[in-house]
C-alpha cells in the first residue's frame, strides 16, 4: 500500500502502542507480531492518523486495540467486509486486516476469496495457529487432519485448508509467509507487503501455547529452522540448510529435494524463484515438512488493477461527461410536463 | 379520424396482460407515460411472474400492468379494470374474473389457437362458446394486421409478430384519445440502432390505431381530463428510482459522497441499476459476494466518513441481522433499505407484503435499537430515503427504510422537486486535534445522547471501536456491570429520543369519533381513497399514516385515544397492530391481506362499513 | 482433628476468586461436587472473564465462582458470599464489594506484592492499611506454605505454586467439615499420567485443610446439613451439559440418530464438545464452517430423517435467521438452541441476558412462526432439550430453545431419571408407496395441520420441497394469491395450534390477589426464591414460570387476569412484557437488569415490597 | 458416488421426468442439461428414489423440480449445506447439487470451498453461464473483466474466479468441465462424476439466451470447437485440432500451443495428461481462450478419505468400547449419590 500520503513524521515504535493493557496469555506468539508491527510502522511514514486497523473475533482479532492507529475490532468473519468499504470510501488510508485461521478462513472464506480477487490496495495479516483460541481449543479449518481437539475427541476428518495456497488461488497479488518468532524475517515481510500495490496477503504462523503448543516447532524451532524451511527470494535458486547446501529441483511438475554435490547435482540444477510466477508459487505452496522444507518469504508479486483506483476511473469518467452531476436534470428525468 | 361519440370519465383502470414474451410491462409504461404527459394522475400496478419467461401460452407466463388515470387525485392502480386486454388465452384465463360485467375486453384472435387453448386449460374457445356474452368483447386479429402492417418493412416474420403489442396499444390509444407521438419517439430512441426495428414498431402502433378507428369497433371513445395536481413540473417515477434517487439527493445536500453496497436480489435489484448509472454524482456502487459483504463494506464505507446505504429485501435483511448489530454498537450511520417481498423464505418473491415489519423492529438479538420508516408511495421512497439518512447521519444511528414490491415497481406522477425544498443534512466530522488530549470517542451530546463522528484520516481522533460493550466515555472494551446497563439503556434512550425530530401524526377526516383507518407503507393509496369515498358518503371515518414506525410520533397514544375503534389495514397478519397494542394497550383492529397483491380501496371501504354497522347492532 | 465450636447453618454462600491462571473454576468445580456428594442442595455461578488469560494480576483476569450450598431446597447461587476467597488483590479489589460486613474472607498474603497491588490499582496494601477490619479476615501464606507441603514430590518452583488452588480448598473444606475423599480420587484420576503432579496436589490439599485445623484460624466451623431432596440419585449437571444429555436421550426415545451441526461459540460450545463425546449414541456432530453452514446442514439432515440440531449463541442466531424460514416454509424438525449471552453484537459474551427473546418469537422475514421454549435451571436444560424435540418432531416445525449463560454453566444437584419417565418421541416417517399413486408431501393431518415427514430413500413419496410458496396440497410452488394466504394463515394455525400440547401454567402461591411475579428463563431460581421468602414473611405474592414462550399456554390470560398486578424481572428491557401487553392488552410490570448478571433474590423481593407498599399508599 | 444400492430397476429417461412445466426461457442452455441428466440417470443403476438433486437459488436451481426425484430447492448459495448434512444423515443417498455461477461460487463461495476439502461423497453441478439471470443480468464472479451488465454500466472493475481452479485448489477429488450443447461429452462427463467415490465437481458451460447470450460461442461452437477446445484424457497426450495437429507442451511451468510436425515438434513432445496430477490439473485450468484451447474433460481425479464414512468408522470405534451407547450411565455420569 502506499498512496496514502508520506509525511515525513518521525514517528517511533513507542508511538504505535496504545494504552490498552496487552491480554493475551503470557507467551502467546501473538506478542512478537504486535511488536515487530509496531517496529515497522514508524518506518512506513504513514501519519498515525492515516493506519487503520481493522479485525474480525479472535484472539488475533484483539489486535487493533493495541497500536494507537484508528482500529476496528468487527465481527467474526468480516474484517475484510468492513476494510473494503473503508479503504473504497478514502483510498488515501493505509488499511490493515488482521485475521485468524478461523476468523479469515471459516466464517470468513467467502470474504477471503472474494476480498483477494478484488485486488483492494489492503494488507492481509492471518495469524495462523491452527486451532481456534478464544473458543478455548476447537480444531481449526487449518488443523492437522486427525487432530484431536476439544471437538474432535477422536480426531478430526477434515482436510486442511493452506492458507497460503489459497490465496494464490484467489489472485492475490501479495502472498507471503513467516512465523511469529522470527522477528526479522517477519519485519521483512511486514514491510514488503506494505509497499504492494495491491492486496497483499501474509500468513503468519503463530504459536497458540495454551491450546495448540508447538504446533510449527518441528520445522519453525531455531535450531532447525535452516534445515526445515526454505528462505524464498525472488530471482534466486532455491537452496536451504545450514550451509546452503540442499536445494529443490523441479522434474515436470513435480518438486525435488536435492543435496548439492551428490548424485551429480550442481548448482545449475536448482530452481531460480520467480515471484511473478502464479504458477511456481502455487507448487511451492504444495510444500511441506517432512518432507520437503517449508516455504516462508514472498510467493508471489505481482500486479492487476486495482479496484478502489478503477473505481475512481469510473467516477472521473463519468464526471467528465457532459451534463455530469446536474441534480436537477436528473431529478426532471428525460420527460416532464408542467401543471401550473 | 372518423367521427365517434366522445364521453367523458372520471378515471379509467386498464390491465394489459400477454405472456412474459408479449412485452406487456412495456405496453403499461408506454400508456402511462402518455397519460402523465397529457396530465392525468397515474396509478400503477406491474405484476410478472417469478420465471424469468416461463413456457409461451403457460398460465404461469402470464404477465399483467395495470394502469389508473384519472382527471383527480388518485392514490391506487384501480381495484378492477374498465378495460382488459388479454393477448392470449392464458391471460383471459388469469384476469378475467377482474373484469366487472359490462367492461370492455380486448382480445388478440389470433393467439386463441388449440394449443394456446389447451396450455390455458380451456376446455373450448371462450370467444366462441358464448362464456363472455357479459362483456363487451371485441375480436382482433392483432397477429394477422400486426404482420401485415409491418410487411413494408422487410423484418422476419418472428419479429414482425413481435411487434403486436404496439398494435394493442394503438388500439387502447384510440380508444382514450390519446396521442401516438411521445410513443413514437420513445421507439426511434431506444431502437435507434435497428431503424427497420423501429420502423415496424411505430408502423404496428399505428395500425392499430387507425384499425380501431376504421373498423369502428368503439361505438364510444373516452376522454380522461387532465388531473388538477398542484403546480410544479411533473415526472413518472417508480419507487425503485425514486429511492435511488432520493439516495442521491441526500449525498448533494449532504456535500458527501454516497456508497451503495448491495446484493442484487428482487424487488431491489433496480435501486443498484440505477444508482451504478450515476457515478457523475460521485456514487460508489459495490456489489458485494452477498449481502453480508455488502452491509459489512457499508458500515466499512461509514466509518470511512461516507453516507453508507445498504439495500436489499427481507432475506436479504435477514442475512445482515448480525451486521447490524455492530453497526448499533458502533454508532456508526447507516441506511439499510428493505424493499419487501412475499414471505416466508424465499416466498414469493416478485410479490409484494409488509411482513417484515416485526424483523425491521425488533429482530435482532440483544437489546438492538433501530429507527424504522416507511415509505407510503412510489415518489415518497424519494423523501424517505433522504428523511432516512438525515436521521442516520444526525443521530449516528444506522436506520432502517421500509419499501415494498408494490411500491418499487407502481409508478405515479411525481412533481419534481426544487434542492432548496429538500431538508438539510448536516454532517459534521470530529475536528482534528494537535492538543495532546485523549480523544473520547463515545462522549456524547448529553441532550441528543449522539457521539461524534470521528473518521480515519483525521490528526489526533486515533481510537478503537468494535462489537464488545464500549466503555460509556472512553469507548474501550467494558465488561462493567453497570456500564452495561447504563449503555443498554443509552442506546434504547437515544432512538427514543428521535421522536423529537419526528412530525407529530396528523389526521384526515373528523378529529375525533368512532373509527379511525391507520396504515402504514403502501397501503396509504388504498386507505386514503377508501376513506375519501366513504367521507362522499357521509360514513365519517377518519384515515392517518404512520410514517415512523420505530419510535412512534409522539401524540399516537394521544390521536389513538381519540377513537372509538382503530383499524389498521396491512398487508401481514397484524404485525403494527401488535406493535400498537403492547405499547398502547389497548385492542385494534386488523384488516389483514397477505396474496401479494395491494389492497383494493373497496376492500377496506367494506370492512369500515362493517365496522360502524357491527357497532349501530351491537349500541 | 483439633476441637472446634461447631455451629451449624442452613445454607452458605462462598465465593472463589483469583487469577484467570489460578484455577478457580476449578476449585469451585471441587468444591461444588463435594457438597452435591454430601447431600446439600447446591447452585453455583462460575463468573469469567472473556478473554483466555488476561494479564497476570491485571483486574479484567478476575475469574470467580460462587457456590451456595444448603441443607434445604435453594434456587440460586446466593445473593452475596458468606466466604470469599481472594487469591491476589485484583480478585479482592473487584469481589469485595459484594462481602457483607462481617464475613469471612481468606486472602493469599503471599500474593500482596507491590507489582499485584499496582495492578489492582491499590494504593496501599489493603491487609495493612485497616480498610478490612469489618471482615473476619484471614490472612493465610498459601504459596510459601505450598511451595514447602509439596517440596517432597520434588516438582519445579513454578509447578508447585499452581497447587495453591488446592490448598486454599483445604481450609474451605476444613471451616465447612468437608471430606477430603473425592477430592482426593478426582485428583487421582485427572493427573494419572503424571503422579508427581497428582501427588503435590493431594500435598497442597492436605496442607490446606491441616493448617486450619492446627493453627485453628477459625474460632467455629461450621456445618450444613443435607438437604432434604425428593429421594432419587443425584448427580451434579451444569446447564449445557443437561442440554446435550437431553439431546442423546431425545434420541434414544425416539429410536433415531442425532445430528448436531454447530459452530463454535461462547457460552454454547460446551454442548458441541460433550455431544462430539457420545458418537456411541450414533450422534454425528458436525462443526461447521460457519453458523449458516451449520443450520443449513442440520436442515438437510432433518431432511433426511436424522433428529437434527443446531446450537449456538446470538450472534450466531442472527446469522441462520434466513435459514430458519427456510426450515418454517419446508415444515421440517429442527432444534435450535440459542444459548444466550450479553448484547447487541459481541456485547459481553461470557456474560448471561436473556435478550434474544424476540429475536426468538418475531426476528424473521416474512410471517414466520416458530414455537419458543425457555429452560428455567441448569437441569431444566435436559427436559426443555428433549420436550423441544418432541414437538418439532410432532408438528413437523423448527423449535427454538432458549438457555442463557447463566444456567449453562450453572450447575446444581439433578436427580437422574429413569428412561422410563421421560416422554415419548415418536418418529412416524411417510410409508413407502408402489400404487403409483402421487404422493402429496402438504396433505395433513386437518386437526394438526402437521403434514407427513417423508424421506429420501423411500419407495413412491418422490418430491419436491423448498423456500417459494407451495400449493396446500401437491407441495408445488404456488404464486396463487389465495393459496399463499392461506399457507400464511396456516402455518401460524399449526403452531398456535401446539397450545393443545403444552400444560397449563400453574402459579404458587395465593390463586388470586394483588401480585404475581412471572418468569421465564433462567430467573426462575430468583423469583422462586423471593416468593418464598417474601410469603415466609406474610407478603402475599404468587409466583409462576413461563416455559412456553410460543405459543403461551391457553390459561394465561386468565391467570393473568387473576391478579391487580403482575411484575416481570427479566435481564433485558422488558422483552417478556411488550409480548404480554400486545397479547393480553394489560399493563405489565417490569423488573429489568441488564448487568450480565442474574437477578439477586434480595432484588425481586425489593421490587415486589415496592409494588405492594405503592398500592397501601395509593390504595 | 457408488455407495448406493444399486437395484436391478430398468428405469428409462422418461422415469425421471416429473411433472412440472419446465419454465426457463425458450433456448436457454439448461434445457440441454437436463435433458443429459435425465439421459444418464437411468445408466447409474440407483433406484428413484435413493437420488436426490439439491439446488440453491438461480434459473439453474429450479433443475430439482424437473426431475421425478427426491428435490430440495434450498435458498441462495446454501446448496452444499443442505447436501452435507442430507449425506451425513443418510450416506446411502446419491446426492446432486446444482448451481449457479451466483449461488454457487458468490454467496455460496464459503459453502463451495469447505464442501469440497471435506469430500463428502456427493456431486456438485455448476451451471455457469457468467451472469446472474433469475435476477435479470448483473454480473457474477465469472463475469469477464469489463463487462458492461446492470449493476455495471461502465464496466466490472472486478478479476473473474475460474470455477475449475477454485475447485482444484479447494482440493476436490474430482474435477470436470462440459458444455450445455456438447451431448454426448456432457452425458459422459456426469456418468464419470457419478462414479467417482468421494467429492466430485462438475463445471458446465451453459448458454443464457436472454442476459449473456453467445458467452462460450467463440470457442464452443460447433464448427471451432475442435480448434479452440481440447479434450483432456488421462494418459493421452494434450492434442486438438480437427486433425488432432495441434498440442500442448509445457516449458518449465509454462504451456505452450504447438503445431505437430512444425519447429521440430513431434509428438512425443506434446505432454501427455495425468488426471492424478493436481498440479498439472491447476496448470491446466488456467488456460482460456484464445491464448489457448479451452480444455474440457476430466481435471482432475484422485482419492482421499470421505467425509461421511470416516465419520460412520468413529461412531463404530465408540460403539464397539465396553459400556457405549449405555443411557442410563451416561445420565448418571461418574459420581452420583441418593437420597432416600
Ligand atoms: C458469529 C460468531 N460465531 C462464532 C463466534 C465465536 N468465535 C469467536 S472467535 C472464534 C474463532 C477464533 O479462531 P481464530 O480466528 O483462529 O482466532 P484465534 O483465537 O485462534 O486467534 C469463534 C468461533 C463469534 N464471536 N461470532
Ligand atoms: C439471500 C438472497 N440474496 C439474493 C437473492 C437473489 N438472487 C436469486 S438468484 C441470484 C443469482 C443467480 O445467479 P446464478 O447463481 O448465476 O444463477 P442463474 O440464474 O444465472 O442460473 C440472486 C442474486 C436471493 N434469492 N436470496
Ligand atoms: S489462547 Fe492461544 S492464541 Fe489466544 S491469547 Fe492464549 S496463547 Fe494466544
Ligand atoms: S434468464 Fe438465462 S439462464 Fe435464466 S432461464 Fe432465461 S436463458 Fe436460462
Ligand atoms: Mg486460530
Ligand atoms: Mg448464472
Amino acid at each position: 500500500m502506499n498512496t496514502a500520503t508520506a509525511t515525513p513524521t518521525k514517528l517511533t515504535r513507542k508511538d504505535f502502542a496504545s494504552d490498552q493493557e496487552v491480554r493475551w496469555c503470557p507467551g502467546c506468539g501473538n506478542y512478537s507480531i504486535l511488536s515487530q508491527v509496531q517496529k515497522v510502522m514508524p518506518e512506513l511514514g504513514y501519519p498515525k492518523e492515516d493506519i487503520v486497523f481493522i479485525s474480525g473475533i479472535g484472539c488475533s482479532s484483539r489486535f487493533p486495540y493495541y497500536m494507537a492507529t484508528y482500529g476496528f475490532h468487527g465481527i467474526h468473519g468480516r474484517a475484510i467486509t468492513l476494510a473494503t468499504g473503508l479503504k473504497i470510501a478514502n483510498p488515501n488510508l493505509s488499511v490493515w486486516v488482521i485475521t485468524g485461521d478461523g476468523d479469515g478462513l471459516s466464517i470468513g472464506g467467502n470474504h477471503f476469496l472474494h476480498g483477494l480477487r478484488r485486488n483492494l490496495d489492503i494488507n492481509i495479516i492471518l495469524f495462523n495457529n491452527r486451532i481456534y483460541g478464544l473458543t478455548k481449543g476447537q480444531y481449526s479449518p487449518t488443523s492437522e487432519f486427525g487432530k484431536r481437539t476439544k471437538s474432535s475427541p477422536q480426531g478430526t476428518i477434515e482436510h486442511p485448508i493452506r492458507p497460503v495456497r489459497a490465496a494464490i488461488a484467489a489472485e492475490a497479488t501479495w502472498v507471503g509467509r513467516s512465523v511469529d518468532a522470527d522477528a526479522k524475517h517477519l519485519a521483512k515481510m511486514l514491510k514488503l507487503m506494505a509497499r504492494h500495490d495491491g492486496v497483499s496477503f501474509l500468513e503468519v504462523f503463530q504459536n497458540c501455547i495454551i491450546f495448540n503448543d508447538k504446533a510449527f516447532e518441528a520445522f519453525a524451532a531455531k535450531k532447525v529452522r535452516d534445515e526445515r524451511m526454505i528462505y524464498l527470494e525472488d530471482g534466486e535458486p532455491l537452496r536451504f540448510g545450514k550451509d546452503r547446501e540442499w536445494g529443490l529441483t523441479l522434474d515436470g511438475l513435480t518438486p525435488h529435494k536435492v543435496r548439492i554435490g551428490e548424485n551429480g547435482v550442481t548448482e545449475d540444477d536448482i530452481l531460480v524463484y520467480d515471484a511473478k510466477n502464479p504458477s511456481m508459487a502455487y507448487l511451492l505452496a504444495n510444500l511441506e515438512y517432512p518432507e520437503f522444507p517449508v516455504p516462508v518469504g514472498v510467493f508471489l508479486d505481482v500486479q492487476r488493477d486495482i479496484y478502489e483506483q478503477s473505481l475512481q476511473a469510473q467516477i472521473d469518467e463519468a464526471k467528465s461527461k457532459p451534463g455530469a452531476g446536474d441534480i436537477n436534470a436528473l431529478l426532471a428525468g428525460p420527460n416532464t410536463w408542467t401543471v401550473d | 379520424m372518423s367521427e365517434h361519440k366522445v364521453a367523458e370519465l372520471d378515471s379509467v383502470t386498464i390491465r394489459f396482460a400477454g405472456d412474459s414474451g408479449d412485452g406487456m410491462q412495456l405496453t403499461g409504461s408506454r400508456f402511462t407515460d402518455t397519460a402523465a404527459l397529457v396530465g392525468n394522475d397515474i396509478a400503477t400496478f406491474p405484476d410478472y411472474p417469478a420465471e424469468i419467461r416461463a413456457p409461451a401460452g403457460s398460465l404461469a407466463g402470464v404477465s399483467g400492468f395495470q394502469i389508473q388515470f384519472s382527471s383527480h387525485d388518485i392514490h391506487t392502480p384501480g381495484d378492477r379494470p374498465d378495460v382488459l386486454v388479454a393477448m392470449n388465452p392464458a391471460a383471459l384465463k388469469v384476469n378475467l374474473k377482474d373484469l366487472p360485467e359490462g367492461g370492455i375486453l380486448v382480445v388478440n384472435e389470433n393467439s386463441f389457437t388449440k394449443g394456446n387453448l389447451r396450455l390455458a386449460h380451456y376446455e373450448s374457445n371462450p370467444l366462441e362458446d358464448g362464456s363472455l356474452s357479459g362483456y363487451r368483447l371485441i375480436r382482433v386479429p392483432m397477429t394477422d394486421l400486426t404482420v401485415k402492417a409491418v410487411e413494408e418493412t422487410g423484418v422476419q416474420r418472428k419479429l414482425a409478430e413481435r411487434c403486436k403489442n404496439f398494435f394493442a396499444l394503438g388500439v387502447v390509444f384510440f380508444l382514450f384519445e390519446r396521442p401516438l407521438d411521445t410513443t413514437i419517439k420513445w421507439i426511434e430512441d431506444k431502437f435507434g440502432g435497428k431503424p427497420e426495428i423501429a420502423q415496424a414498431n411505430i408502423l404496428a402502433l399505428k395500425a392499430g390505431f387507425n384499425f380501431a378507428d376504421t373498423i369502428e369497433v368503439f361505438q364510444t371513445i373516452y376522454e380522461v381530463k387532465k388531473a388538477k395536481l398542484p403546480a410544479g413540473t411533473y415526472r413518472s417515477l417508480n419507487g425503485n428510482e425514486a429511492m435511488a434517487l432520493g439516495v442521491i439527493a441526500a449525498g448533494v445536500k449532504a456535500g458527501r459522497p454516497i456508497f451503495y453496497g448491495s446484493y442484487p436480489i428482487t424487488p431491489a435489484s433496480d435501486i443498484l441499476h440505477e444508482l451504478a448509472r450515476h457515478k457523475d454524482f460521485g456514487v460508489k456502487t459495490f456489489q458485494a459476494e452477498d449481502e453480508i459483504a455488502a452491509v459489512g463494506a457499508s458500515i466499512g464505507a461509514s466509518y470511512g466518513g461516507a453516507l453508507a446505504v445498504t439495500g436489499t429485501s427481507g432475506p436479504g435483511v435477514a442475512l445482515k441481522t448480525e451486521a447490524l448489530g455492530l453497526a448499533v454498537m458502533t454508532e456508526l450511520p447507516l441506511l439499510i433499505i428493505n424493499v419487501q417481498r412475499g414471505g416466508p423464505s424465499t416466498g414469493l418473491p416478485t410479490k409484494t407484503e409488509q411482513a417484515d415489519l416485526f424483523q425491521a423492529v425488533l429482530g435482532r438479538n440483544g437489546e438492538s435499537p433501530i429507527p424504522v420508516l416507511a415509505a407510503a408511495t412510489p415518489g415518497d421512497c424519494f423523501y424517505v430515503a433522504i428523511e432516512g439518512m438525515r436521521l442516520a447521519v444526525k443521530y449516528m444511528t444506522p436506520v432502517l427504510v421500509l419499501s415494498d414490491g408494490y411500491l418499487a415497481n407502481g409508478a405515479e406522477p411525481w412533481r419534481v422537486p426544487d434542492l432548496s425544498e429538500l431538508p438539510e443534512i448536516e454532517v459534521k466530522y470530529a475536528e482534528p486535534r494537535d492538543d495532546g488530549e485523549e480523544f473520547k470517542p463515545y462522549d456524547r451530546d448529553p441532550e441528543t445522547l449522539i457521539r461524534p463522528w470521528a473518521i480515519p484520516g483525521t490528526r489526533g481522533l486515533e481510537h478503537h471501536i468494535g462489537g464488545l460493550e464500549k466503555d460509556k466515555l472512553t469507548g474501550n472494551v467494558s465488561y462493567d456491570p453497570d456500564n452495561h446497563e447504563y449503555m443498554v439503556k443509552l442506546r434504547a434512550r437515544k432512538v427514543a429520543g428521535m421522536v423529537r425530530d419526528i412530525p407529530d401524526l396528523e389526521v384526515s377526516g373528523p378529529q375525533e369519533g368512532e373509527l379511525l383507518i391507520l396504515g402504514w407503507g403502501s397501503t396509504a393509496g388504498a386507505i386514503i381513497s377508501a376513506s375519501e369515498r366513504l367521507r362522499a358518503q357521509k360514513i365519517p371515518v377518519a384515515n392517518a399514516h404512520l410514517r415512523y414506525l420505530n419510535p412512534f410520533p409522539a401524540n399516537l397514544g394521544e390521536v389513538l385515544g381519540r377513537y372509538e375503534k382503530v383499524l389498521v389495514p396491512e398487508m401481514n397478519l397484524g404485525q403494527l397492530r401488535k406493535l400498537l397494542q403492547a405499547e398502547f394497550l389497548r385492542p385494534i383492529l386488523g384488516l389483514n391481506k397477505v396474496k401479494g397483491q395491494p389492497f383494493k380501496v373497496e376492500e377496506i371501504m367494506d370492512q369500515a362499513r362493517a365496522i360502524l354497522e357491527q357497532r349501530t347492532v351491537a349500541g
